[in-house]
């Protein structure tokens, strides 16, 4: 009998002070999504508008001989298509952000002269129906030549097989990443702990909408519309506008809502382009869907990673001095948002550890595989996985209590803000408590009994840990520490609030929401600054490049609306109450000073009978301005704020610097009962303790603390992209690529504890992505539980039945220690 | 190619429409009849996005064709707050925090209201049970659970 | 998604469709659909022409035919097995397959003329010895369980023959154990045994059709102490030369298919 | 997807050879061979329709013959393309004399791709076996006949 535990308990909360922010309205979005109202992109339809299908790769490493779409073409009901060759032709390779020998890669649209994974789009068909469209491609003749497909990121670095000619190399990016003094830290540890390999696999989270786009080419501007599903349009068209060979103002991103992306919608620029030129090349409007197998094989896979050589220095009361580890980072077949995974990960480089010397030796290399994009937790996950990996096969090692070993080695709440070893400060936050929450959830005391009572049943039961840090809103700077000459650095986001000619107040975003409510909270802060109900604020729904209230790094990624979103919602709300005072005191011949807002009023505060209402102010400034006095006649009431956090450049030579605003704690325990028998397991308690600061809706923080944990369990246990050795995707559907159901998903017992940010606008950090502590608790429980048939190491990240069997045949263990 | 007239019922409406007989049933409500609240999420009858009600039980519009569905009734999301009004049971969506992108939620809704017409009061396994077939991947299922419990009660 | 053209016939008697079936070489019998159509979205598989079975309500429906055996309708729904308690373990299986949406579309004729490896029934039926009854022109013939399945995707069903019934014989001391990836998906390895007078015992998931462990039945014989059982399951795997995939080795399967095999004899015996 | 095998044949090594080599006798062979045209002797296509039960999958194979020592080895390869699947097969065999029969030692690399290729991921492996299993009771067959009538 399953029951769960329904209300998440608030153990220790900040007092907020009375407003909306902190309280869980009812959300925005939901009226016109429950009753199948909203517009996902595949619901816009055009007159005259034609389907696209992608001719896809069957191999996953080729040389195109030939492509002829003249059968294709003659099929009635065709309108067009494109190939390889044309897009050569008509378009830049796009920018890569990597330096020599990844930034010679030459990535397009369409795969030009050579395919180098299963599913890469090789050409396109334009047709008046999907259905036709799909026949068409059918009758595109490709004739391929196979070569030899790398299929694992240590293949790839041998280099007998190199997928990019222009880069002369599988590797992308390679860099030594060395913070203290490791040599120091191996001379002082009474031990050293050796790990021969770990393993984090590739999967990705899957959005249940998956990705298109509906694109309209105006012939008298130039411009492009595309109503999609990017999450991330700012950097989409810094890619796309140059590929095309037009300005940037030539693309205009739309959209409303979005089934879901989670870092997979960063990288359709590839796609969108070739949809732009179809577009244009037969003067209609085209759509673009990608199938599920689509998504699967050739659109946006997590980065896969293989760790090698761990060493970590040790004293004998159980002291951690360091980490010293070789890192091989397989990204697919093209870079694209890559190398920045390479970086990524070192906004969390000593996890929530106090050590301080460590060596991470990082390559990141091309496979004959999907291309990878960030996918929630990106990089850091990898990194954290590494870390508590790390940390119970030390305690296991040495013998030490796992729980002890991380209370000894957390950065403790008084060191908060803490400055980790490569210059990130960590904001706040009580990594110990929230640990002790977590295990008093899942009765921490008596587990023991309960391992009893399992074995009784012929039953393994295993407890893990999984401590993590979710990083948000990042300084793109760091990206310079991976290419010097990259003009990037800081973040910044954008918000609209303006009062209307009939008092309406309206929030113009520059965000891309997918599910995150941004509707709902940014009514919250604008209510509470304003003095008027959420109900009373209009947040457009979604994005629109031509609304200008957006800024070159806007999107929806990286853990940071309560920062980043919220911060311009705030501010452009305060200057806009600002206004309204300015306006209200002309009238009242009295200052700023004088007047306060209360009740969708402007009025005095001595008086409050001298009150003017927002739609008085509102059709004043919009329509009756000669009443206005001269000097309040530059009030707009339509107040634009870029909000940018308070980054400077990082250190190159040192690779030194604040990479992130804030660090969101989570602390998740998992228990795990294995059917020792077939390896089968299940999940049979689960506890949540996060801490992300002020909470703006308890409600939402904790819908994105449940999804973040769905996304891990799954990685845990059963998602991966697993390929052959020819390149074949085993996993390209649902039925393969199991995803946690209802009954697959454990109760769950929540807690939360607020431990604000001192360095953002509302006390609030970024949470969404979560760091991937579902996966470590999984991996770190069944560690335990196998701990009493062999103590196999658990080196892979999604561990399957048949791994957990495998586990139980063969005990032998990764682990080594050296002892002084 | 087999094209024929079907007619059918959708959302209390009889429909006459002209289909081919390889057009699956989620494509004609979509594309043909515009009723783009039903959803496709993936290609192998797995994500339960496109559920409708079909002769009254939760079926998966993307394993019907079109062509079967002459004679048949269809029940989508668009006829739940017909009247404007929400049933008890979106109003509990949104009160439970049970949907975030919200793509899943018509298949979702579909799959509850199947479960609480043939069983009024069921326990959260058979909760479970009945949205099996429907993958969300942004909830992890508990409000969404919740949100069906308290129709249930 | 998105099919190839594909002709379309509604047939309003089992003769009608048989003689669509008979006469379009190409023609496929549409039952549920559950996995017809999902193979033809992949367009893995092109029938030229359709066979809608819908309105033959003669093949759908379970009728207790007096003697302690049951006539299964090939047009019978997983919901109507469930809802149905003619032989318990047809519910409680048909109640494991995927969904509650496929479950009310999918039926039991699809699941065995479909032959997945994966599906539960092949290898139940077997087990339980089922017999199946195939019309066709030229008139009915029954194959028996051991003999209706070919391989993946093929049965003893021929061209422009139609699956009518299955009947399973008297009986109720049976059993059915699964490893499937995460609660009640894709199948992994199954076993089912039935242990009316002298056990069958059969495996799917190891093969292209489900096989029969008929050295396990006679070592088991009519000792089925837990000790026994388990001792005569111990090699049931090294007679086996199941697949590798990416769900399991071969040598996972093998492992499994002799665990599973006791679970379903246990199961079995357990029943009044 | 790598197979291998022995397989005993009650004919002589020569009648085996003949059986395994000669283009007609090769065409029975294979399930589902609606037509077989033979370009050279070390060229041939076959178009078949691999009857599977779902719809039988259409494929047009084309063989080369890569290496052969008349009576006792050869290599081919053969590389189909149909509407949902490509399919590179190198196979080779090794005959040699036994008893009064032959025997026959196979092996075989299959490589299939496409829409069937991840459809089937869990039916491949039954699927091919299912057609070495057919190819090689139909090897058996023609042998005994070729046996006979020579």
């Amino acid at each position: 009998m399953t029951e769960t535990q329904t209300k998440p308990l608030v153990v220790e909360r900040e007092d907020t002070k009375p407003g909306f922010a902190g309280t869980s309205v009812p959300r925005k979005e939901d009226k016109r999504l429950v009753q199948g109202q909203g517009v996902f992109f595949d619901d816009i339809k055009r007159h005259g508008m034609g389907y696209v299908h992608f001719v896809r790769s069957p191999y996953a490493h080729a040389k195109i001989k030939s492509v002829d779409v003249s059968a294709a073409v003659e099929l009635p009901g065709v309108y067009g298509t494109l190939t390889g060759d044309e897009v050569a032709i008509l378009t830049d390779p796009f920018f890569e952000l990597s330096v020599p020998p990844g930034a010679n890669i030459k990535d397009y649209a369409l795969a030009v002269g050579r395919v180098r994974h299963v599913g890469e789009p090789v050409a396109a068909v334009v047709a008046s129906s999907r259905e036709l469209a799909r026949d068409a491609a059918e009758l595109v003749v490709v004739d391929y030549e196979p070569l030899p497909a790398v299929t694992s990121g240590e293949q790839a670095l041998t280099n007998d097989v190199v997928l990019h000619d222009d880069a002369g190399s599988n590797v992308v990016w390679e860099g030594l990443f060395d913070w203290g003094d490791y040599e120091g830290a191996v001379a002082e540890a009474d031990h050293v702990v050796k790990i021969e390999r770990l393993h984090f696999d590739r999967f990705s989270s899957t959005p249940l909408e998956c990705s298109g786009v509906l694109v309209e080419y105006n012939r008298g501007t130039g411009q492009w519309t595309l109503h999609g599903n990017h999450q991330m349009p700012g950097v989409g068209a810094i890619w796309m506008a140059p590929a095309l060979r037009t300005g940037i103002d030539k693309l205009r991103f739309v959209s409303q809502d979005i089934g879901g992306a989670f870092g997979n919608k960063i990288c359709l620029h590839p796609q969108y382009v070739a949809c732009c030129l179809l577009s244009r090349k037969l003067n209609r409007p085209v759509q673009w869907t990608e199938w599920r197998t689509d998504q699967h094989t050739a659109n946006a896979h997590g980065n896969e990673r293989t760790f090698l050589d761990i060493e970590v220095p040790v004293t004998k009361d159980g002291r951690l001095l360091g980490l010293s580890v070789k890192a091989i980072d397989d990204c697919g077949a093209f870079p694209r948002y890559e190398p920045l995974g390479c970086i990524i990960w070192a906004q969390v480089t000593p996890g929530c550890y106090r050590w301080r010397n460590i060596r991470v030796d990082f390559t990141q290399v091309v496979t004959n595989k999907s291309p990878v994009s960030p996918n929630r937790g990106y990089s850091r996950m990898q990194h954290l996985w590494l870390t508590e990996r790390v940390i119970d096969l030390v305690a296991n090692a040495l013998d030490l209590d796992p729980v002890e070993v991380r209370k000894k080695n957390y950065v403790r709440a008084d060191e908060m803000p803490y400055e980790t070893p490569n210059g990130c400060v960590y904001d706040s936050g009580d990594y110990a408590r929230c640990l002790d929450i977590a295990l008093d959830l899942v009765g921490y005391d008596d587990l023991e009994t309960k391992r009893l009572d399992a074995q009784a049943r012929g039953k393994l039961l295993g407890v893990g840990i999984g401590s993590t840090l979710d990083s948000g809103t990042n300084n793109f700077g760091q990206s310079t520490l991976l290419n010097p000459d990259l003009q990037f650095s800081g973040n910044n986001e954008v918000a609209t609030v303006k009062l209307d000619i009939f008092g309406e107040i309206v929030v113009t975003l520059g965000t891309v929401p997918q599910g995150q409510g941004h509707e709902t909270t940014a009514s919250q802060v604008v209510a509470d600054i304003l003095s008027v109900t959420p109900d009373d604020v209009t947040v457009r729904a979604g994005h629109d490049t031509y609304w200008n209230s957006h800024a070159g790094l806007s999107g929806t990624y990286a853990s940071q609306f309560a920062v980043t979103g919220l911060g311009a919602v705030k501010g452009a709300t305060e200057k806009l109450a600002h206004e309204i005072k300015r306006v209200a005191a002309g009238v009242f011949g009295a200052t700023p000073d004088d007047i306060e807002l209360a009740d969708g009023m402007a009025r005095l505060k001595a008086n409050p009978e001298a009150a003017i209402p927002f739609m008085g102010i509102g059709a004043i400034v919009n329509a009756n301005n000669a009443i206005l006095p001269e000097d309040v006649r530059d009030v707009t009431l339509n107040c634009r704020y870029v909000y940018v956090p308070p980054f400077t450049l990082p250190d190159k030579e040192r690779k030194f610097g604040n990479l992130t605003l804030t660090y969101a704690t989570q602390v998740h325990v998992a228990v795990i009962e294995i059917d020792p028998e077939t390896g089968v397991y299940e999940i049979v308690d689960y506890a949540a303790v996060d801490d992300c600061g002020t909470r703006i809706h308890p409600q939402i923080v904790e819908g994105q603390v449940h999804g973040a944990t769905a996304h891990a369990i799954g990685a845990a246990t059963h998602e991966v992209f697993a390929y052959d050795e020819d390149g074949n995707l085993l996993t390209p559907n649902f039925y393969d690529y199991h995803v946690p159901h209802a009954l697959d998903m454990p109760p769950m017992k929540n807690a939360a504890i607020e431990s604000p940010s001192p360095f953002t606008p509302l006390g609030a950090k970024g949470m969404g992505e979560g760091g991937g502590a579902g996966i470590h608790a999984v991996c770190a429980a069944l560690q335990d539980a196998l701990r009493s048939a062999g103590g196999a190491t658990v080196w892979r990240s999604c561990n399957p039945y048949h791994q957990v069997w495998q586990y139980l045949q063969d005990a032998s263990s990764l682990v080594e220690v050296q002892s002084k | 190619m087999t094209s024929k007239r079907i007619s059918l019922t959708v959302n209390g409406e009889v429909v006459e429409y002209d289909v081919d007989a390889r057009r699956l049933l989620v494509h004609f409500l979509r594309d043909d009849l515009d009723l783009t609240g039903t959803h496709v999420g993936c290609d192998t009858g797995n994500c339960g996005a496109c559920t409708v009600l079909y002769n009254g039980v939760a079926a998966k519009s993307c394993m019907l064709l079109a062509i079967q569905a002459d004679g048949a009734t269809v029940e989508t999301v668009e006829s739940l707050a017909a009247d404007g009004e929400l049933t008890p049971l979106q109003q509990a969506f949104s009160a439970n925090h049970a949907l975030q992108c919200g793509y899943c939620t018509p298949g979702m809704l579909m799959s509850a209201k199947h479960l609480l017409d043939t069983n009024p009061h069921p326990s959260e396994d058979e909760i479970r049970k009945a949205i099996q077939g429907n993958i969300c991947r942004c909830t992890g299922y508990v409000n969404i659970v919740e949100a069906i419990k308290s129709v249930a009660k | 998604m998105l099919l190839r053209e594909v002709e379309y016939a509604r047939p309003g008697s089992v003769e009608e469709a048989i003689r669509l079936l008979a006469d379009n070489d190409g023609a496929r019998a549409l039952a549920g659909g559950q996995t017809l159509i999902n193979v033809m979205k992949a367009r893995a598989a092109s029938p030229d022409l359709l066979v809608d079975l819908q309105d033959l309500r003669d093949l759908r429906g379970i009728r207790d035919l007096g003697n302690g055996s049951v006539e299964i309708g090939a047009m019978t729904t997983y919901a109507d097995l469930v809802a149905d308690d003619a032989r318990s373990i047809l519910g409680e299986v048909a109640a494991s397959i995927a969904d509650v949406q496929v479950r009310n579309r999918g039926t039991i004729g699809g699941n065995v003329c479909s032959n997945d490896p994966t599906n539960h029934f092949p290898p139940l039926l077997v087990a339980l010895g089922a017999r199946f009854t195939i019309v066709g022109p030229g008139g009915e013939r029954e194959v028996s369980a051991d003999d209706f399945f070919l391989g993946v995707y093929l049965t003893a069903v021929g061209p422009g023959e139609l699956l009518r019934t299955i009947t399973i014989p008297a009986g109720g001391q049976d059993g059915f154990a699964a490893v499937t990836i995460g609660r009640d998906g894709t199948c992994i390895v199954s076993a089912a045994a039935s242990l009316n007078g002298g056990a069958r015992i059969a495996i799917g998931c190891v093969d292209a059709v489900p096989v029969r462990a008929r050295e396990l039945e006679e070592r088991i014989g009519h000792d089925l102490s837990e000790e026994n059982v388990r001792a005569a399951a111990a090699s049931l795997g090294t007679m086996l030369d199941p697949p590798s995939d990416v769900h399991a080795s071969a040598d996972y399967r093998r492992h499994l298919a002799g665990v599973l095999a006791v679970r379903a004899v246990l199961a079995a015996k357990e029943r009044p | 997807m790598r197979l291998e095998g022995t397989k005993a044949l009650d004919a002589p090594r020569d009648t085996v050879w003949f059986v395994l080599n000669s283009p007609d006798q090769m065409a029975k062979l294979m399930p589902g061979v609606e037509s077989f045209d033979v370009h050279d002797d070390r060229h041939w296509r076959a178009n078949v329709k691999i009857p599977l039960g779902l719809g039988g999958l259409r494929m047009t194979i084309d063989f080369t013959k890569l290496e052969e020592r008349e009576p006792e080895f050869a290599k081919l390869a053969a590389k189909g393309n149909g509407v949902g699947a490509i399919m590179n097969m190198e196979t080779a065999f090794h005959l040699s004399d036994a008893g009064g029969g032959t025997e026959m030692r196979w092996e075989a690399d299959v490589k299939i791709a496409g829409p069937v290729g991840s459809m089937g991921q869990r039916v491949l492996q039954p699927i091919v076996n299912q057609q070495v299993n057919n190819v090689l009771a139909a090897l058996e067959r023609q042998c005994a006949e070729a046996a006979a009538s020579s």
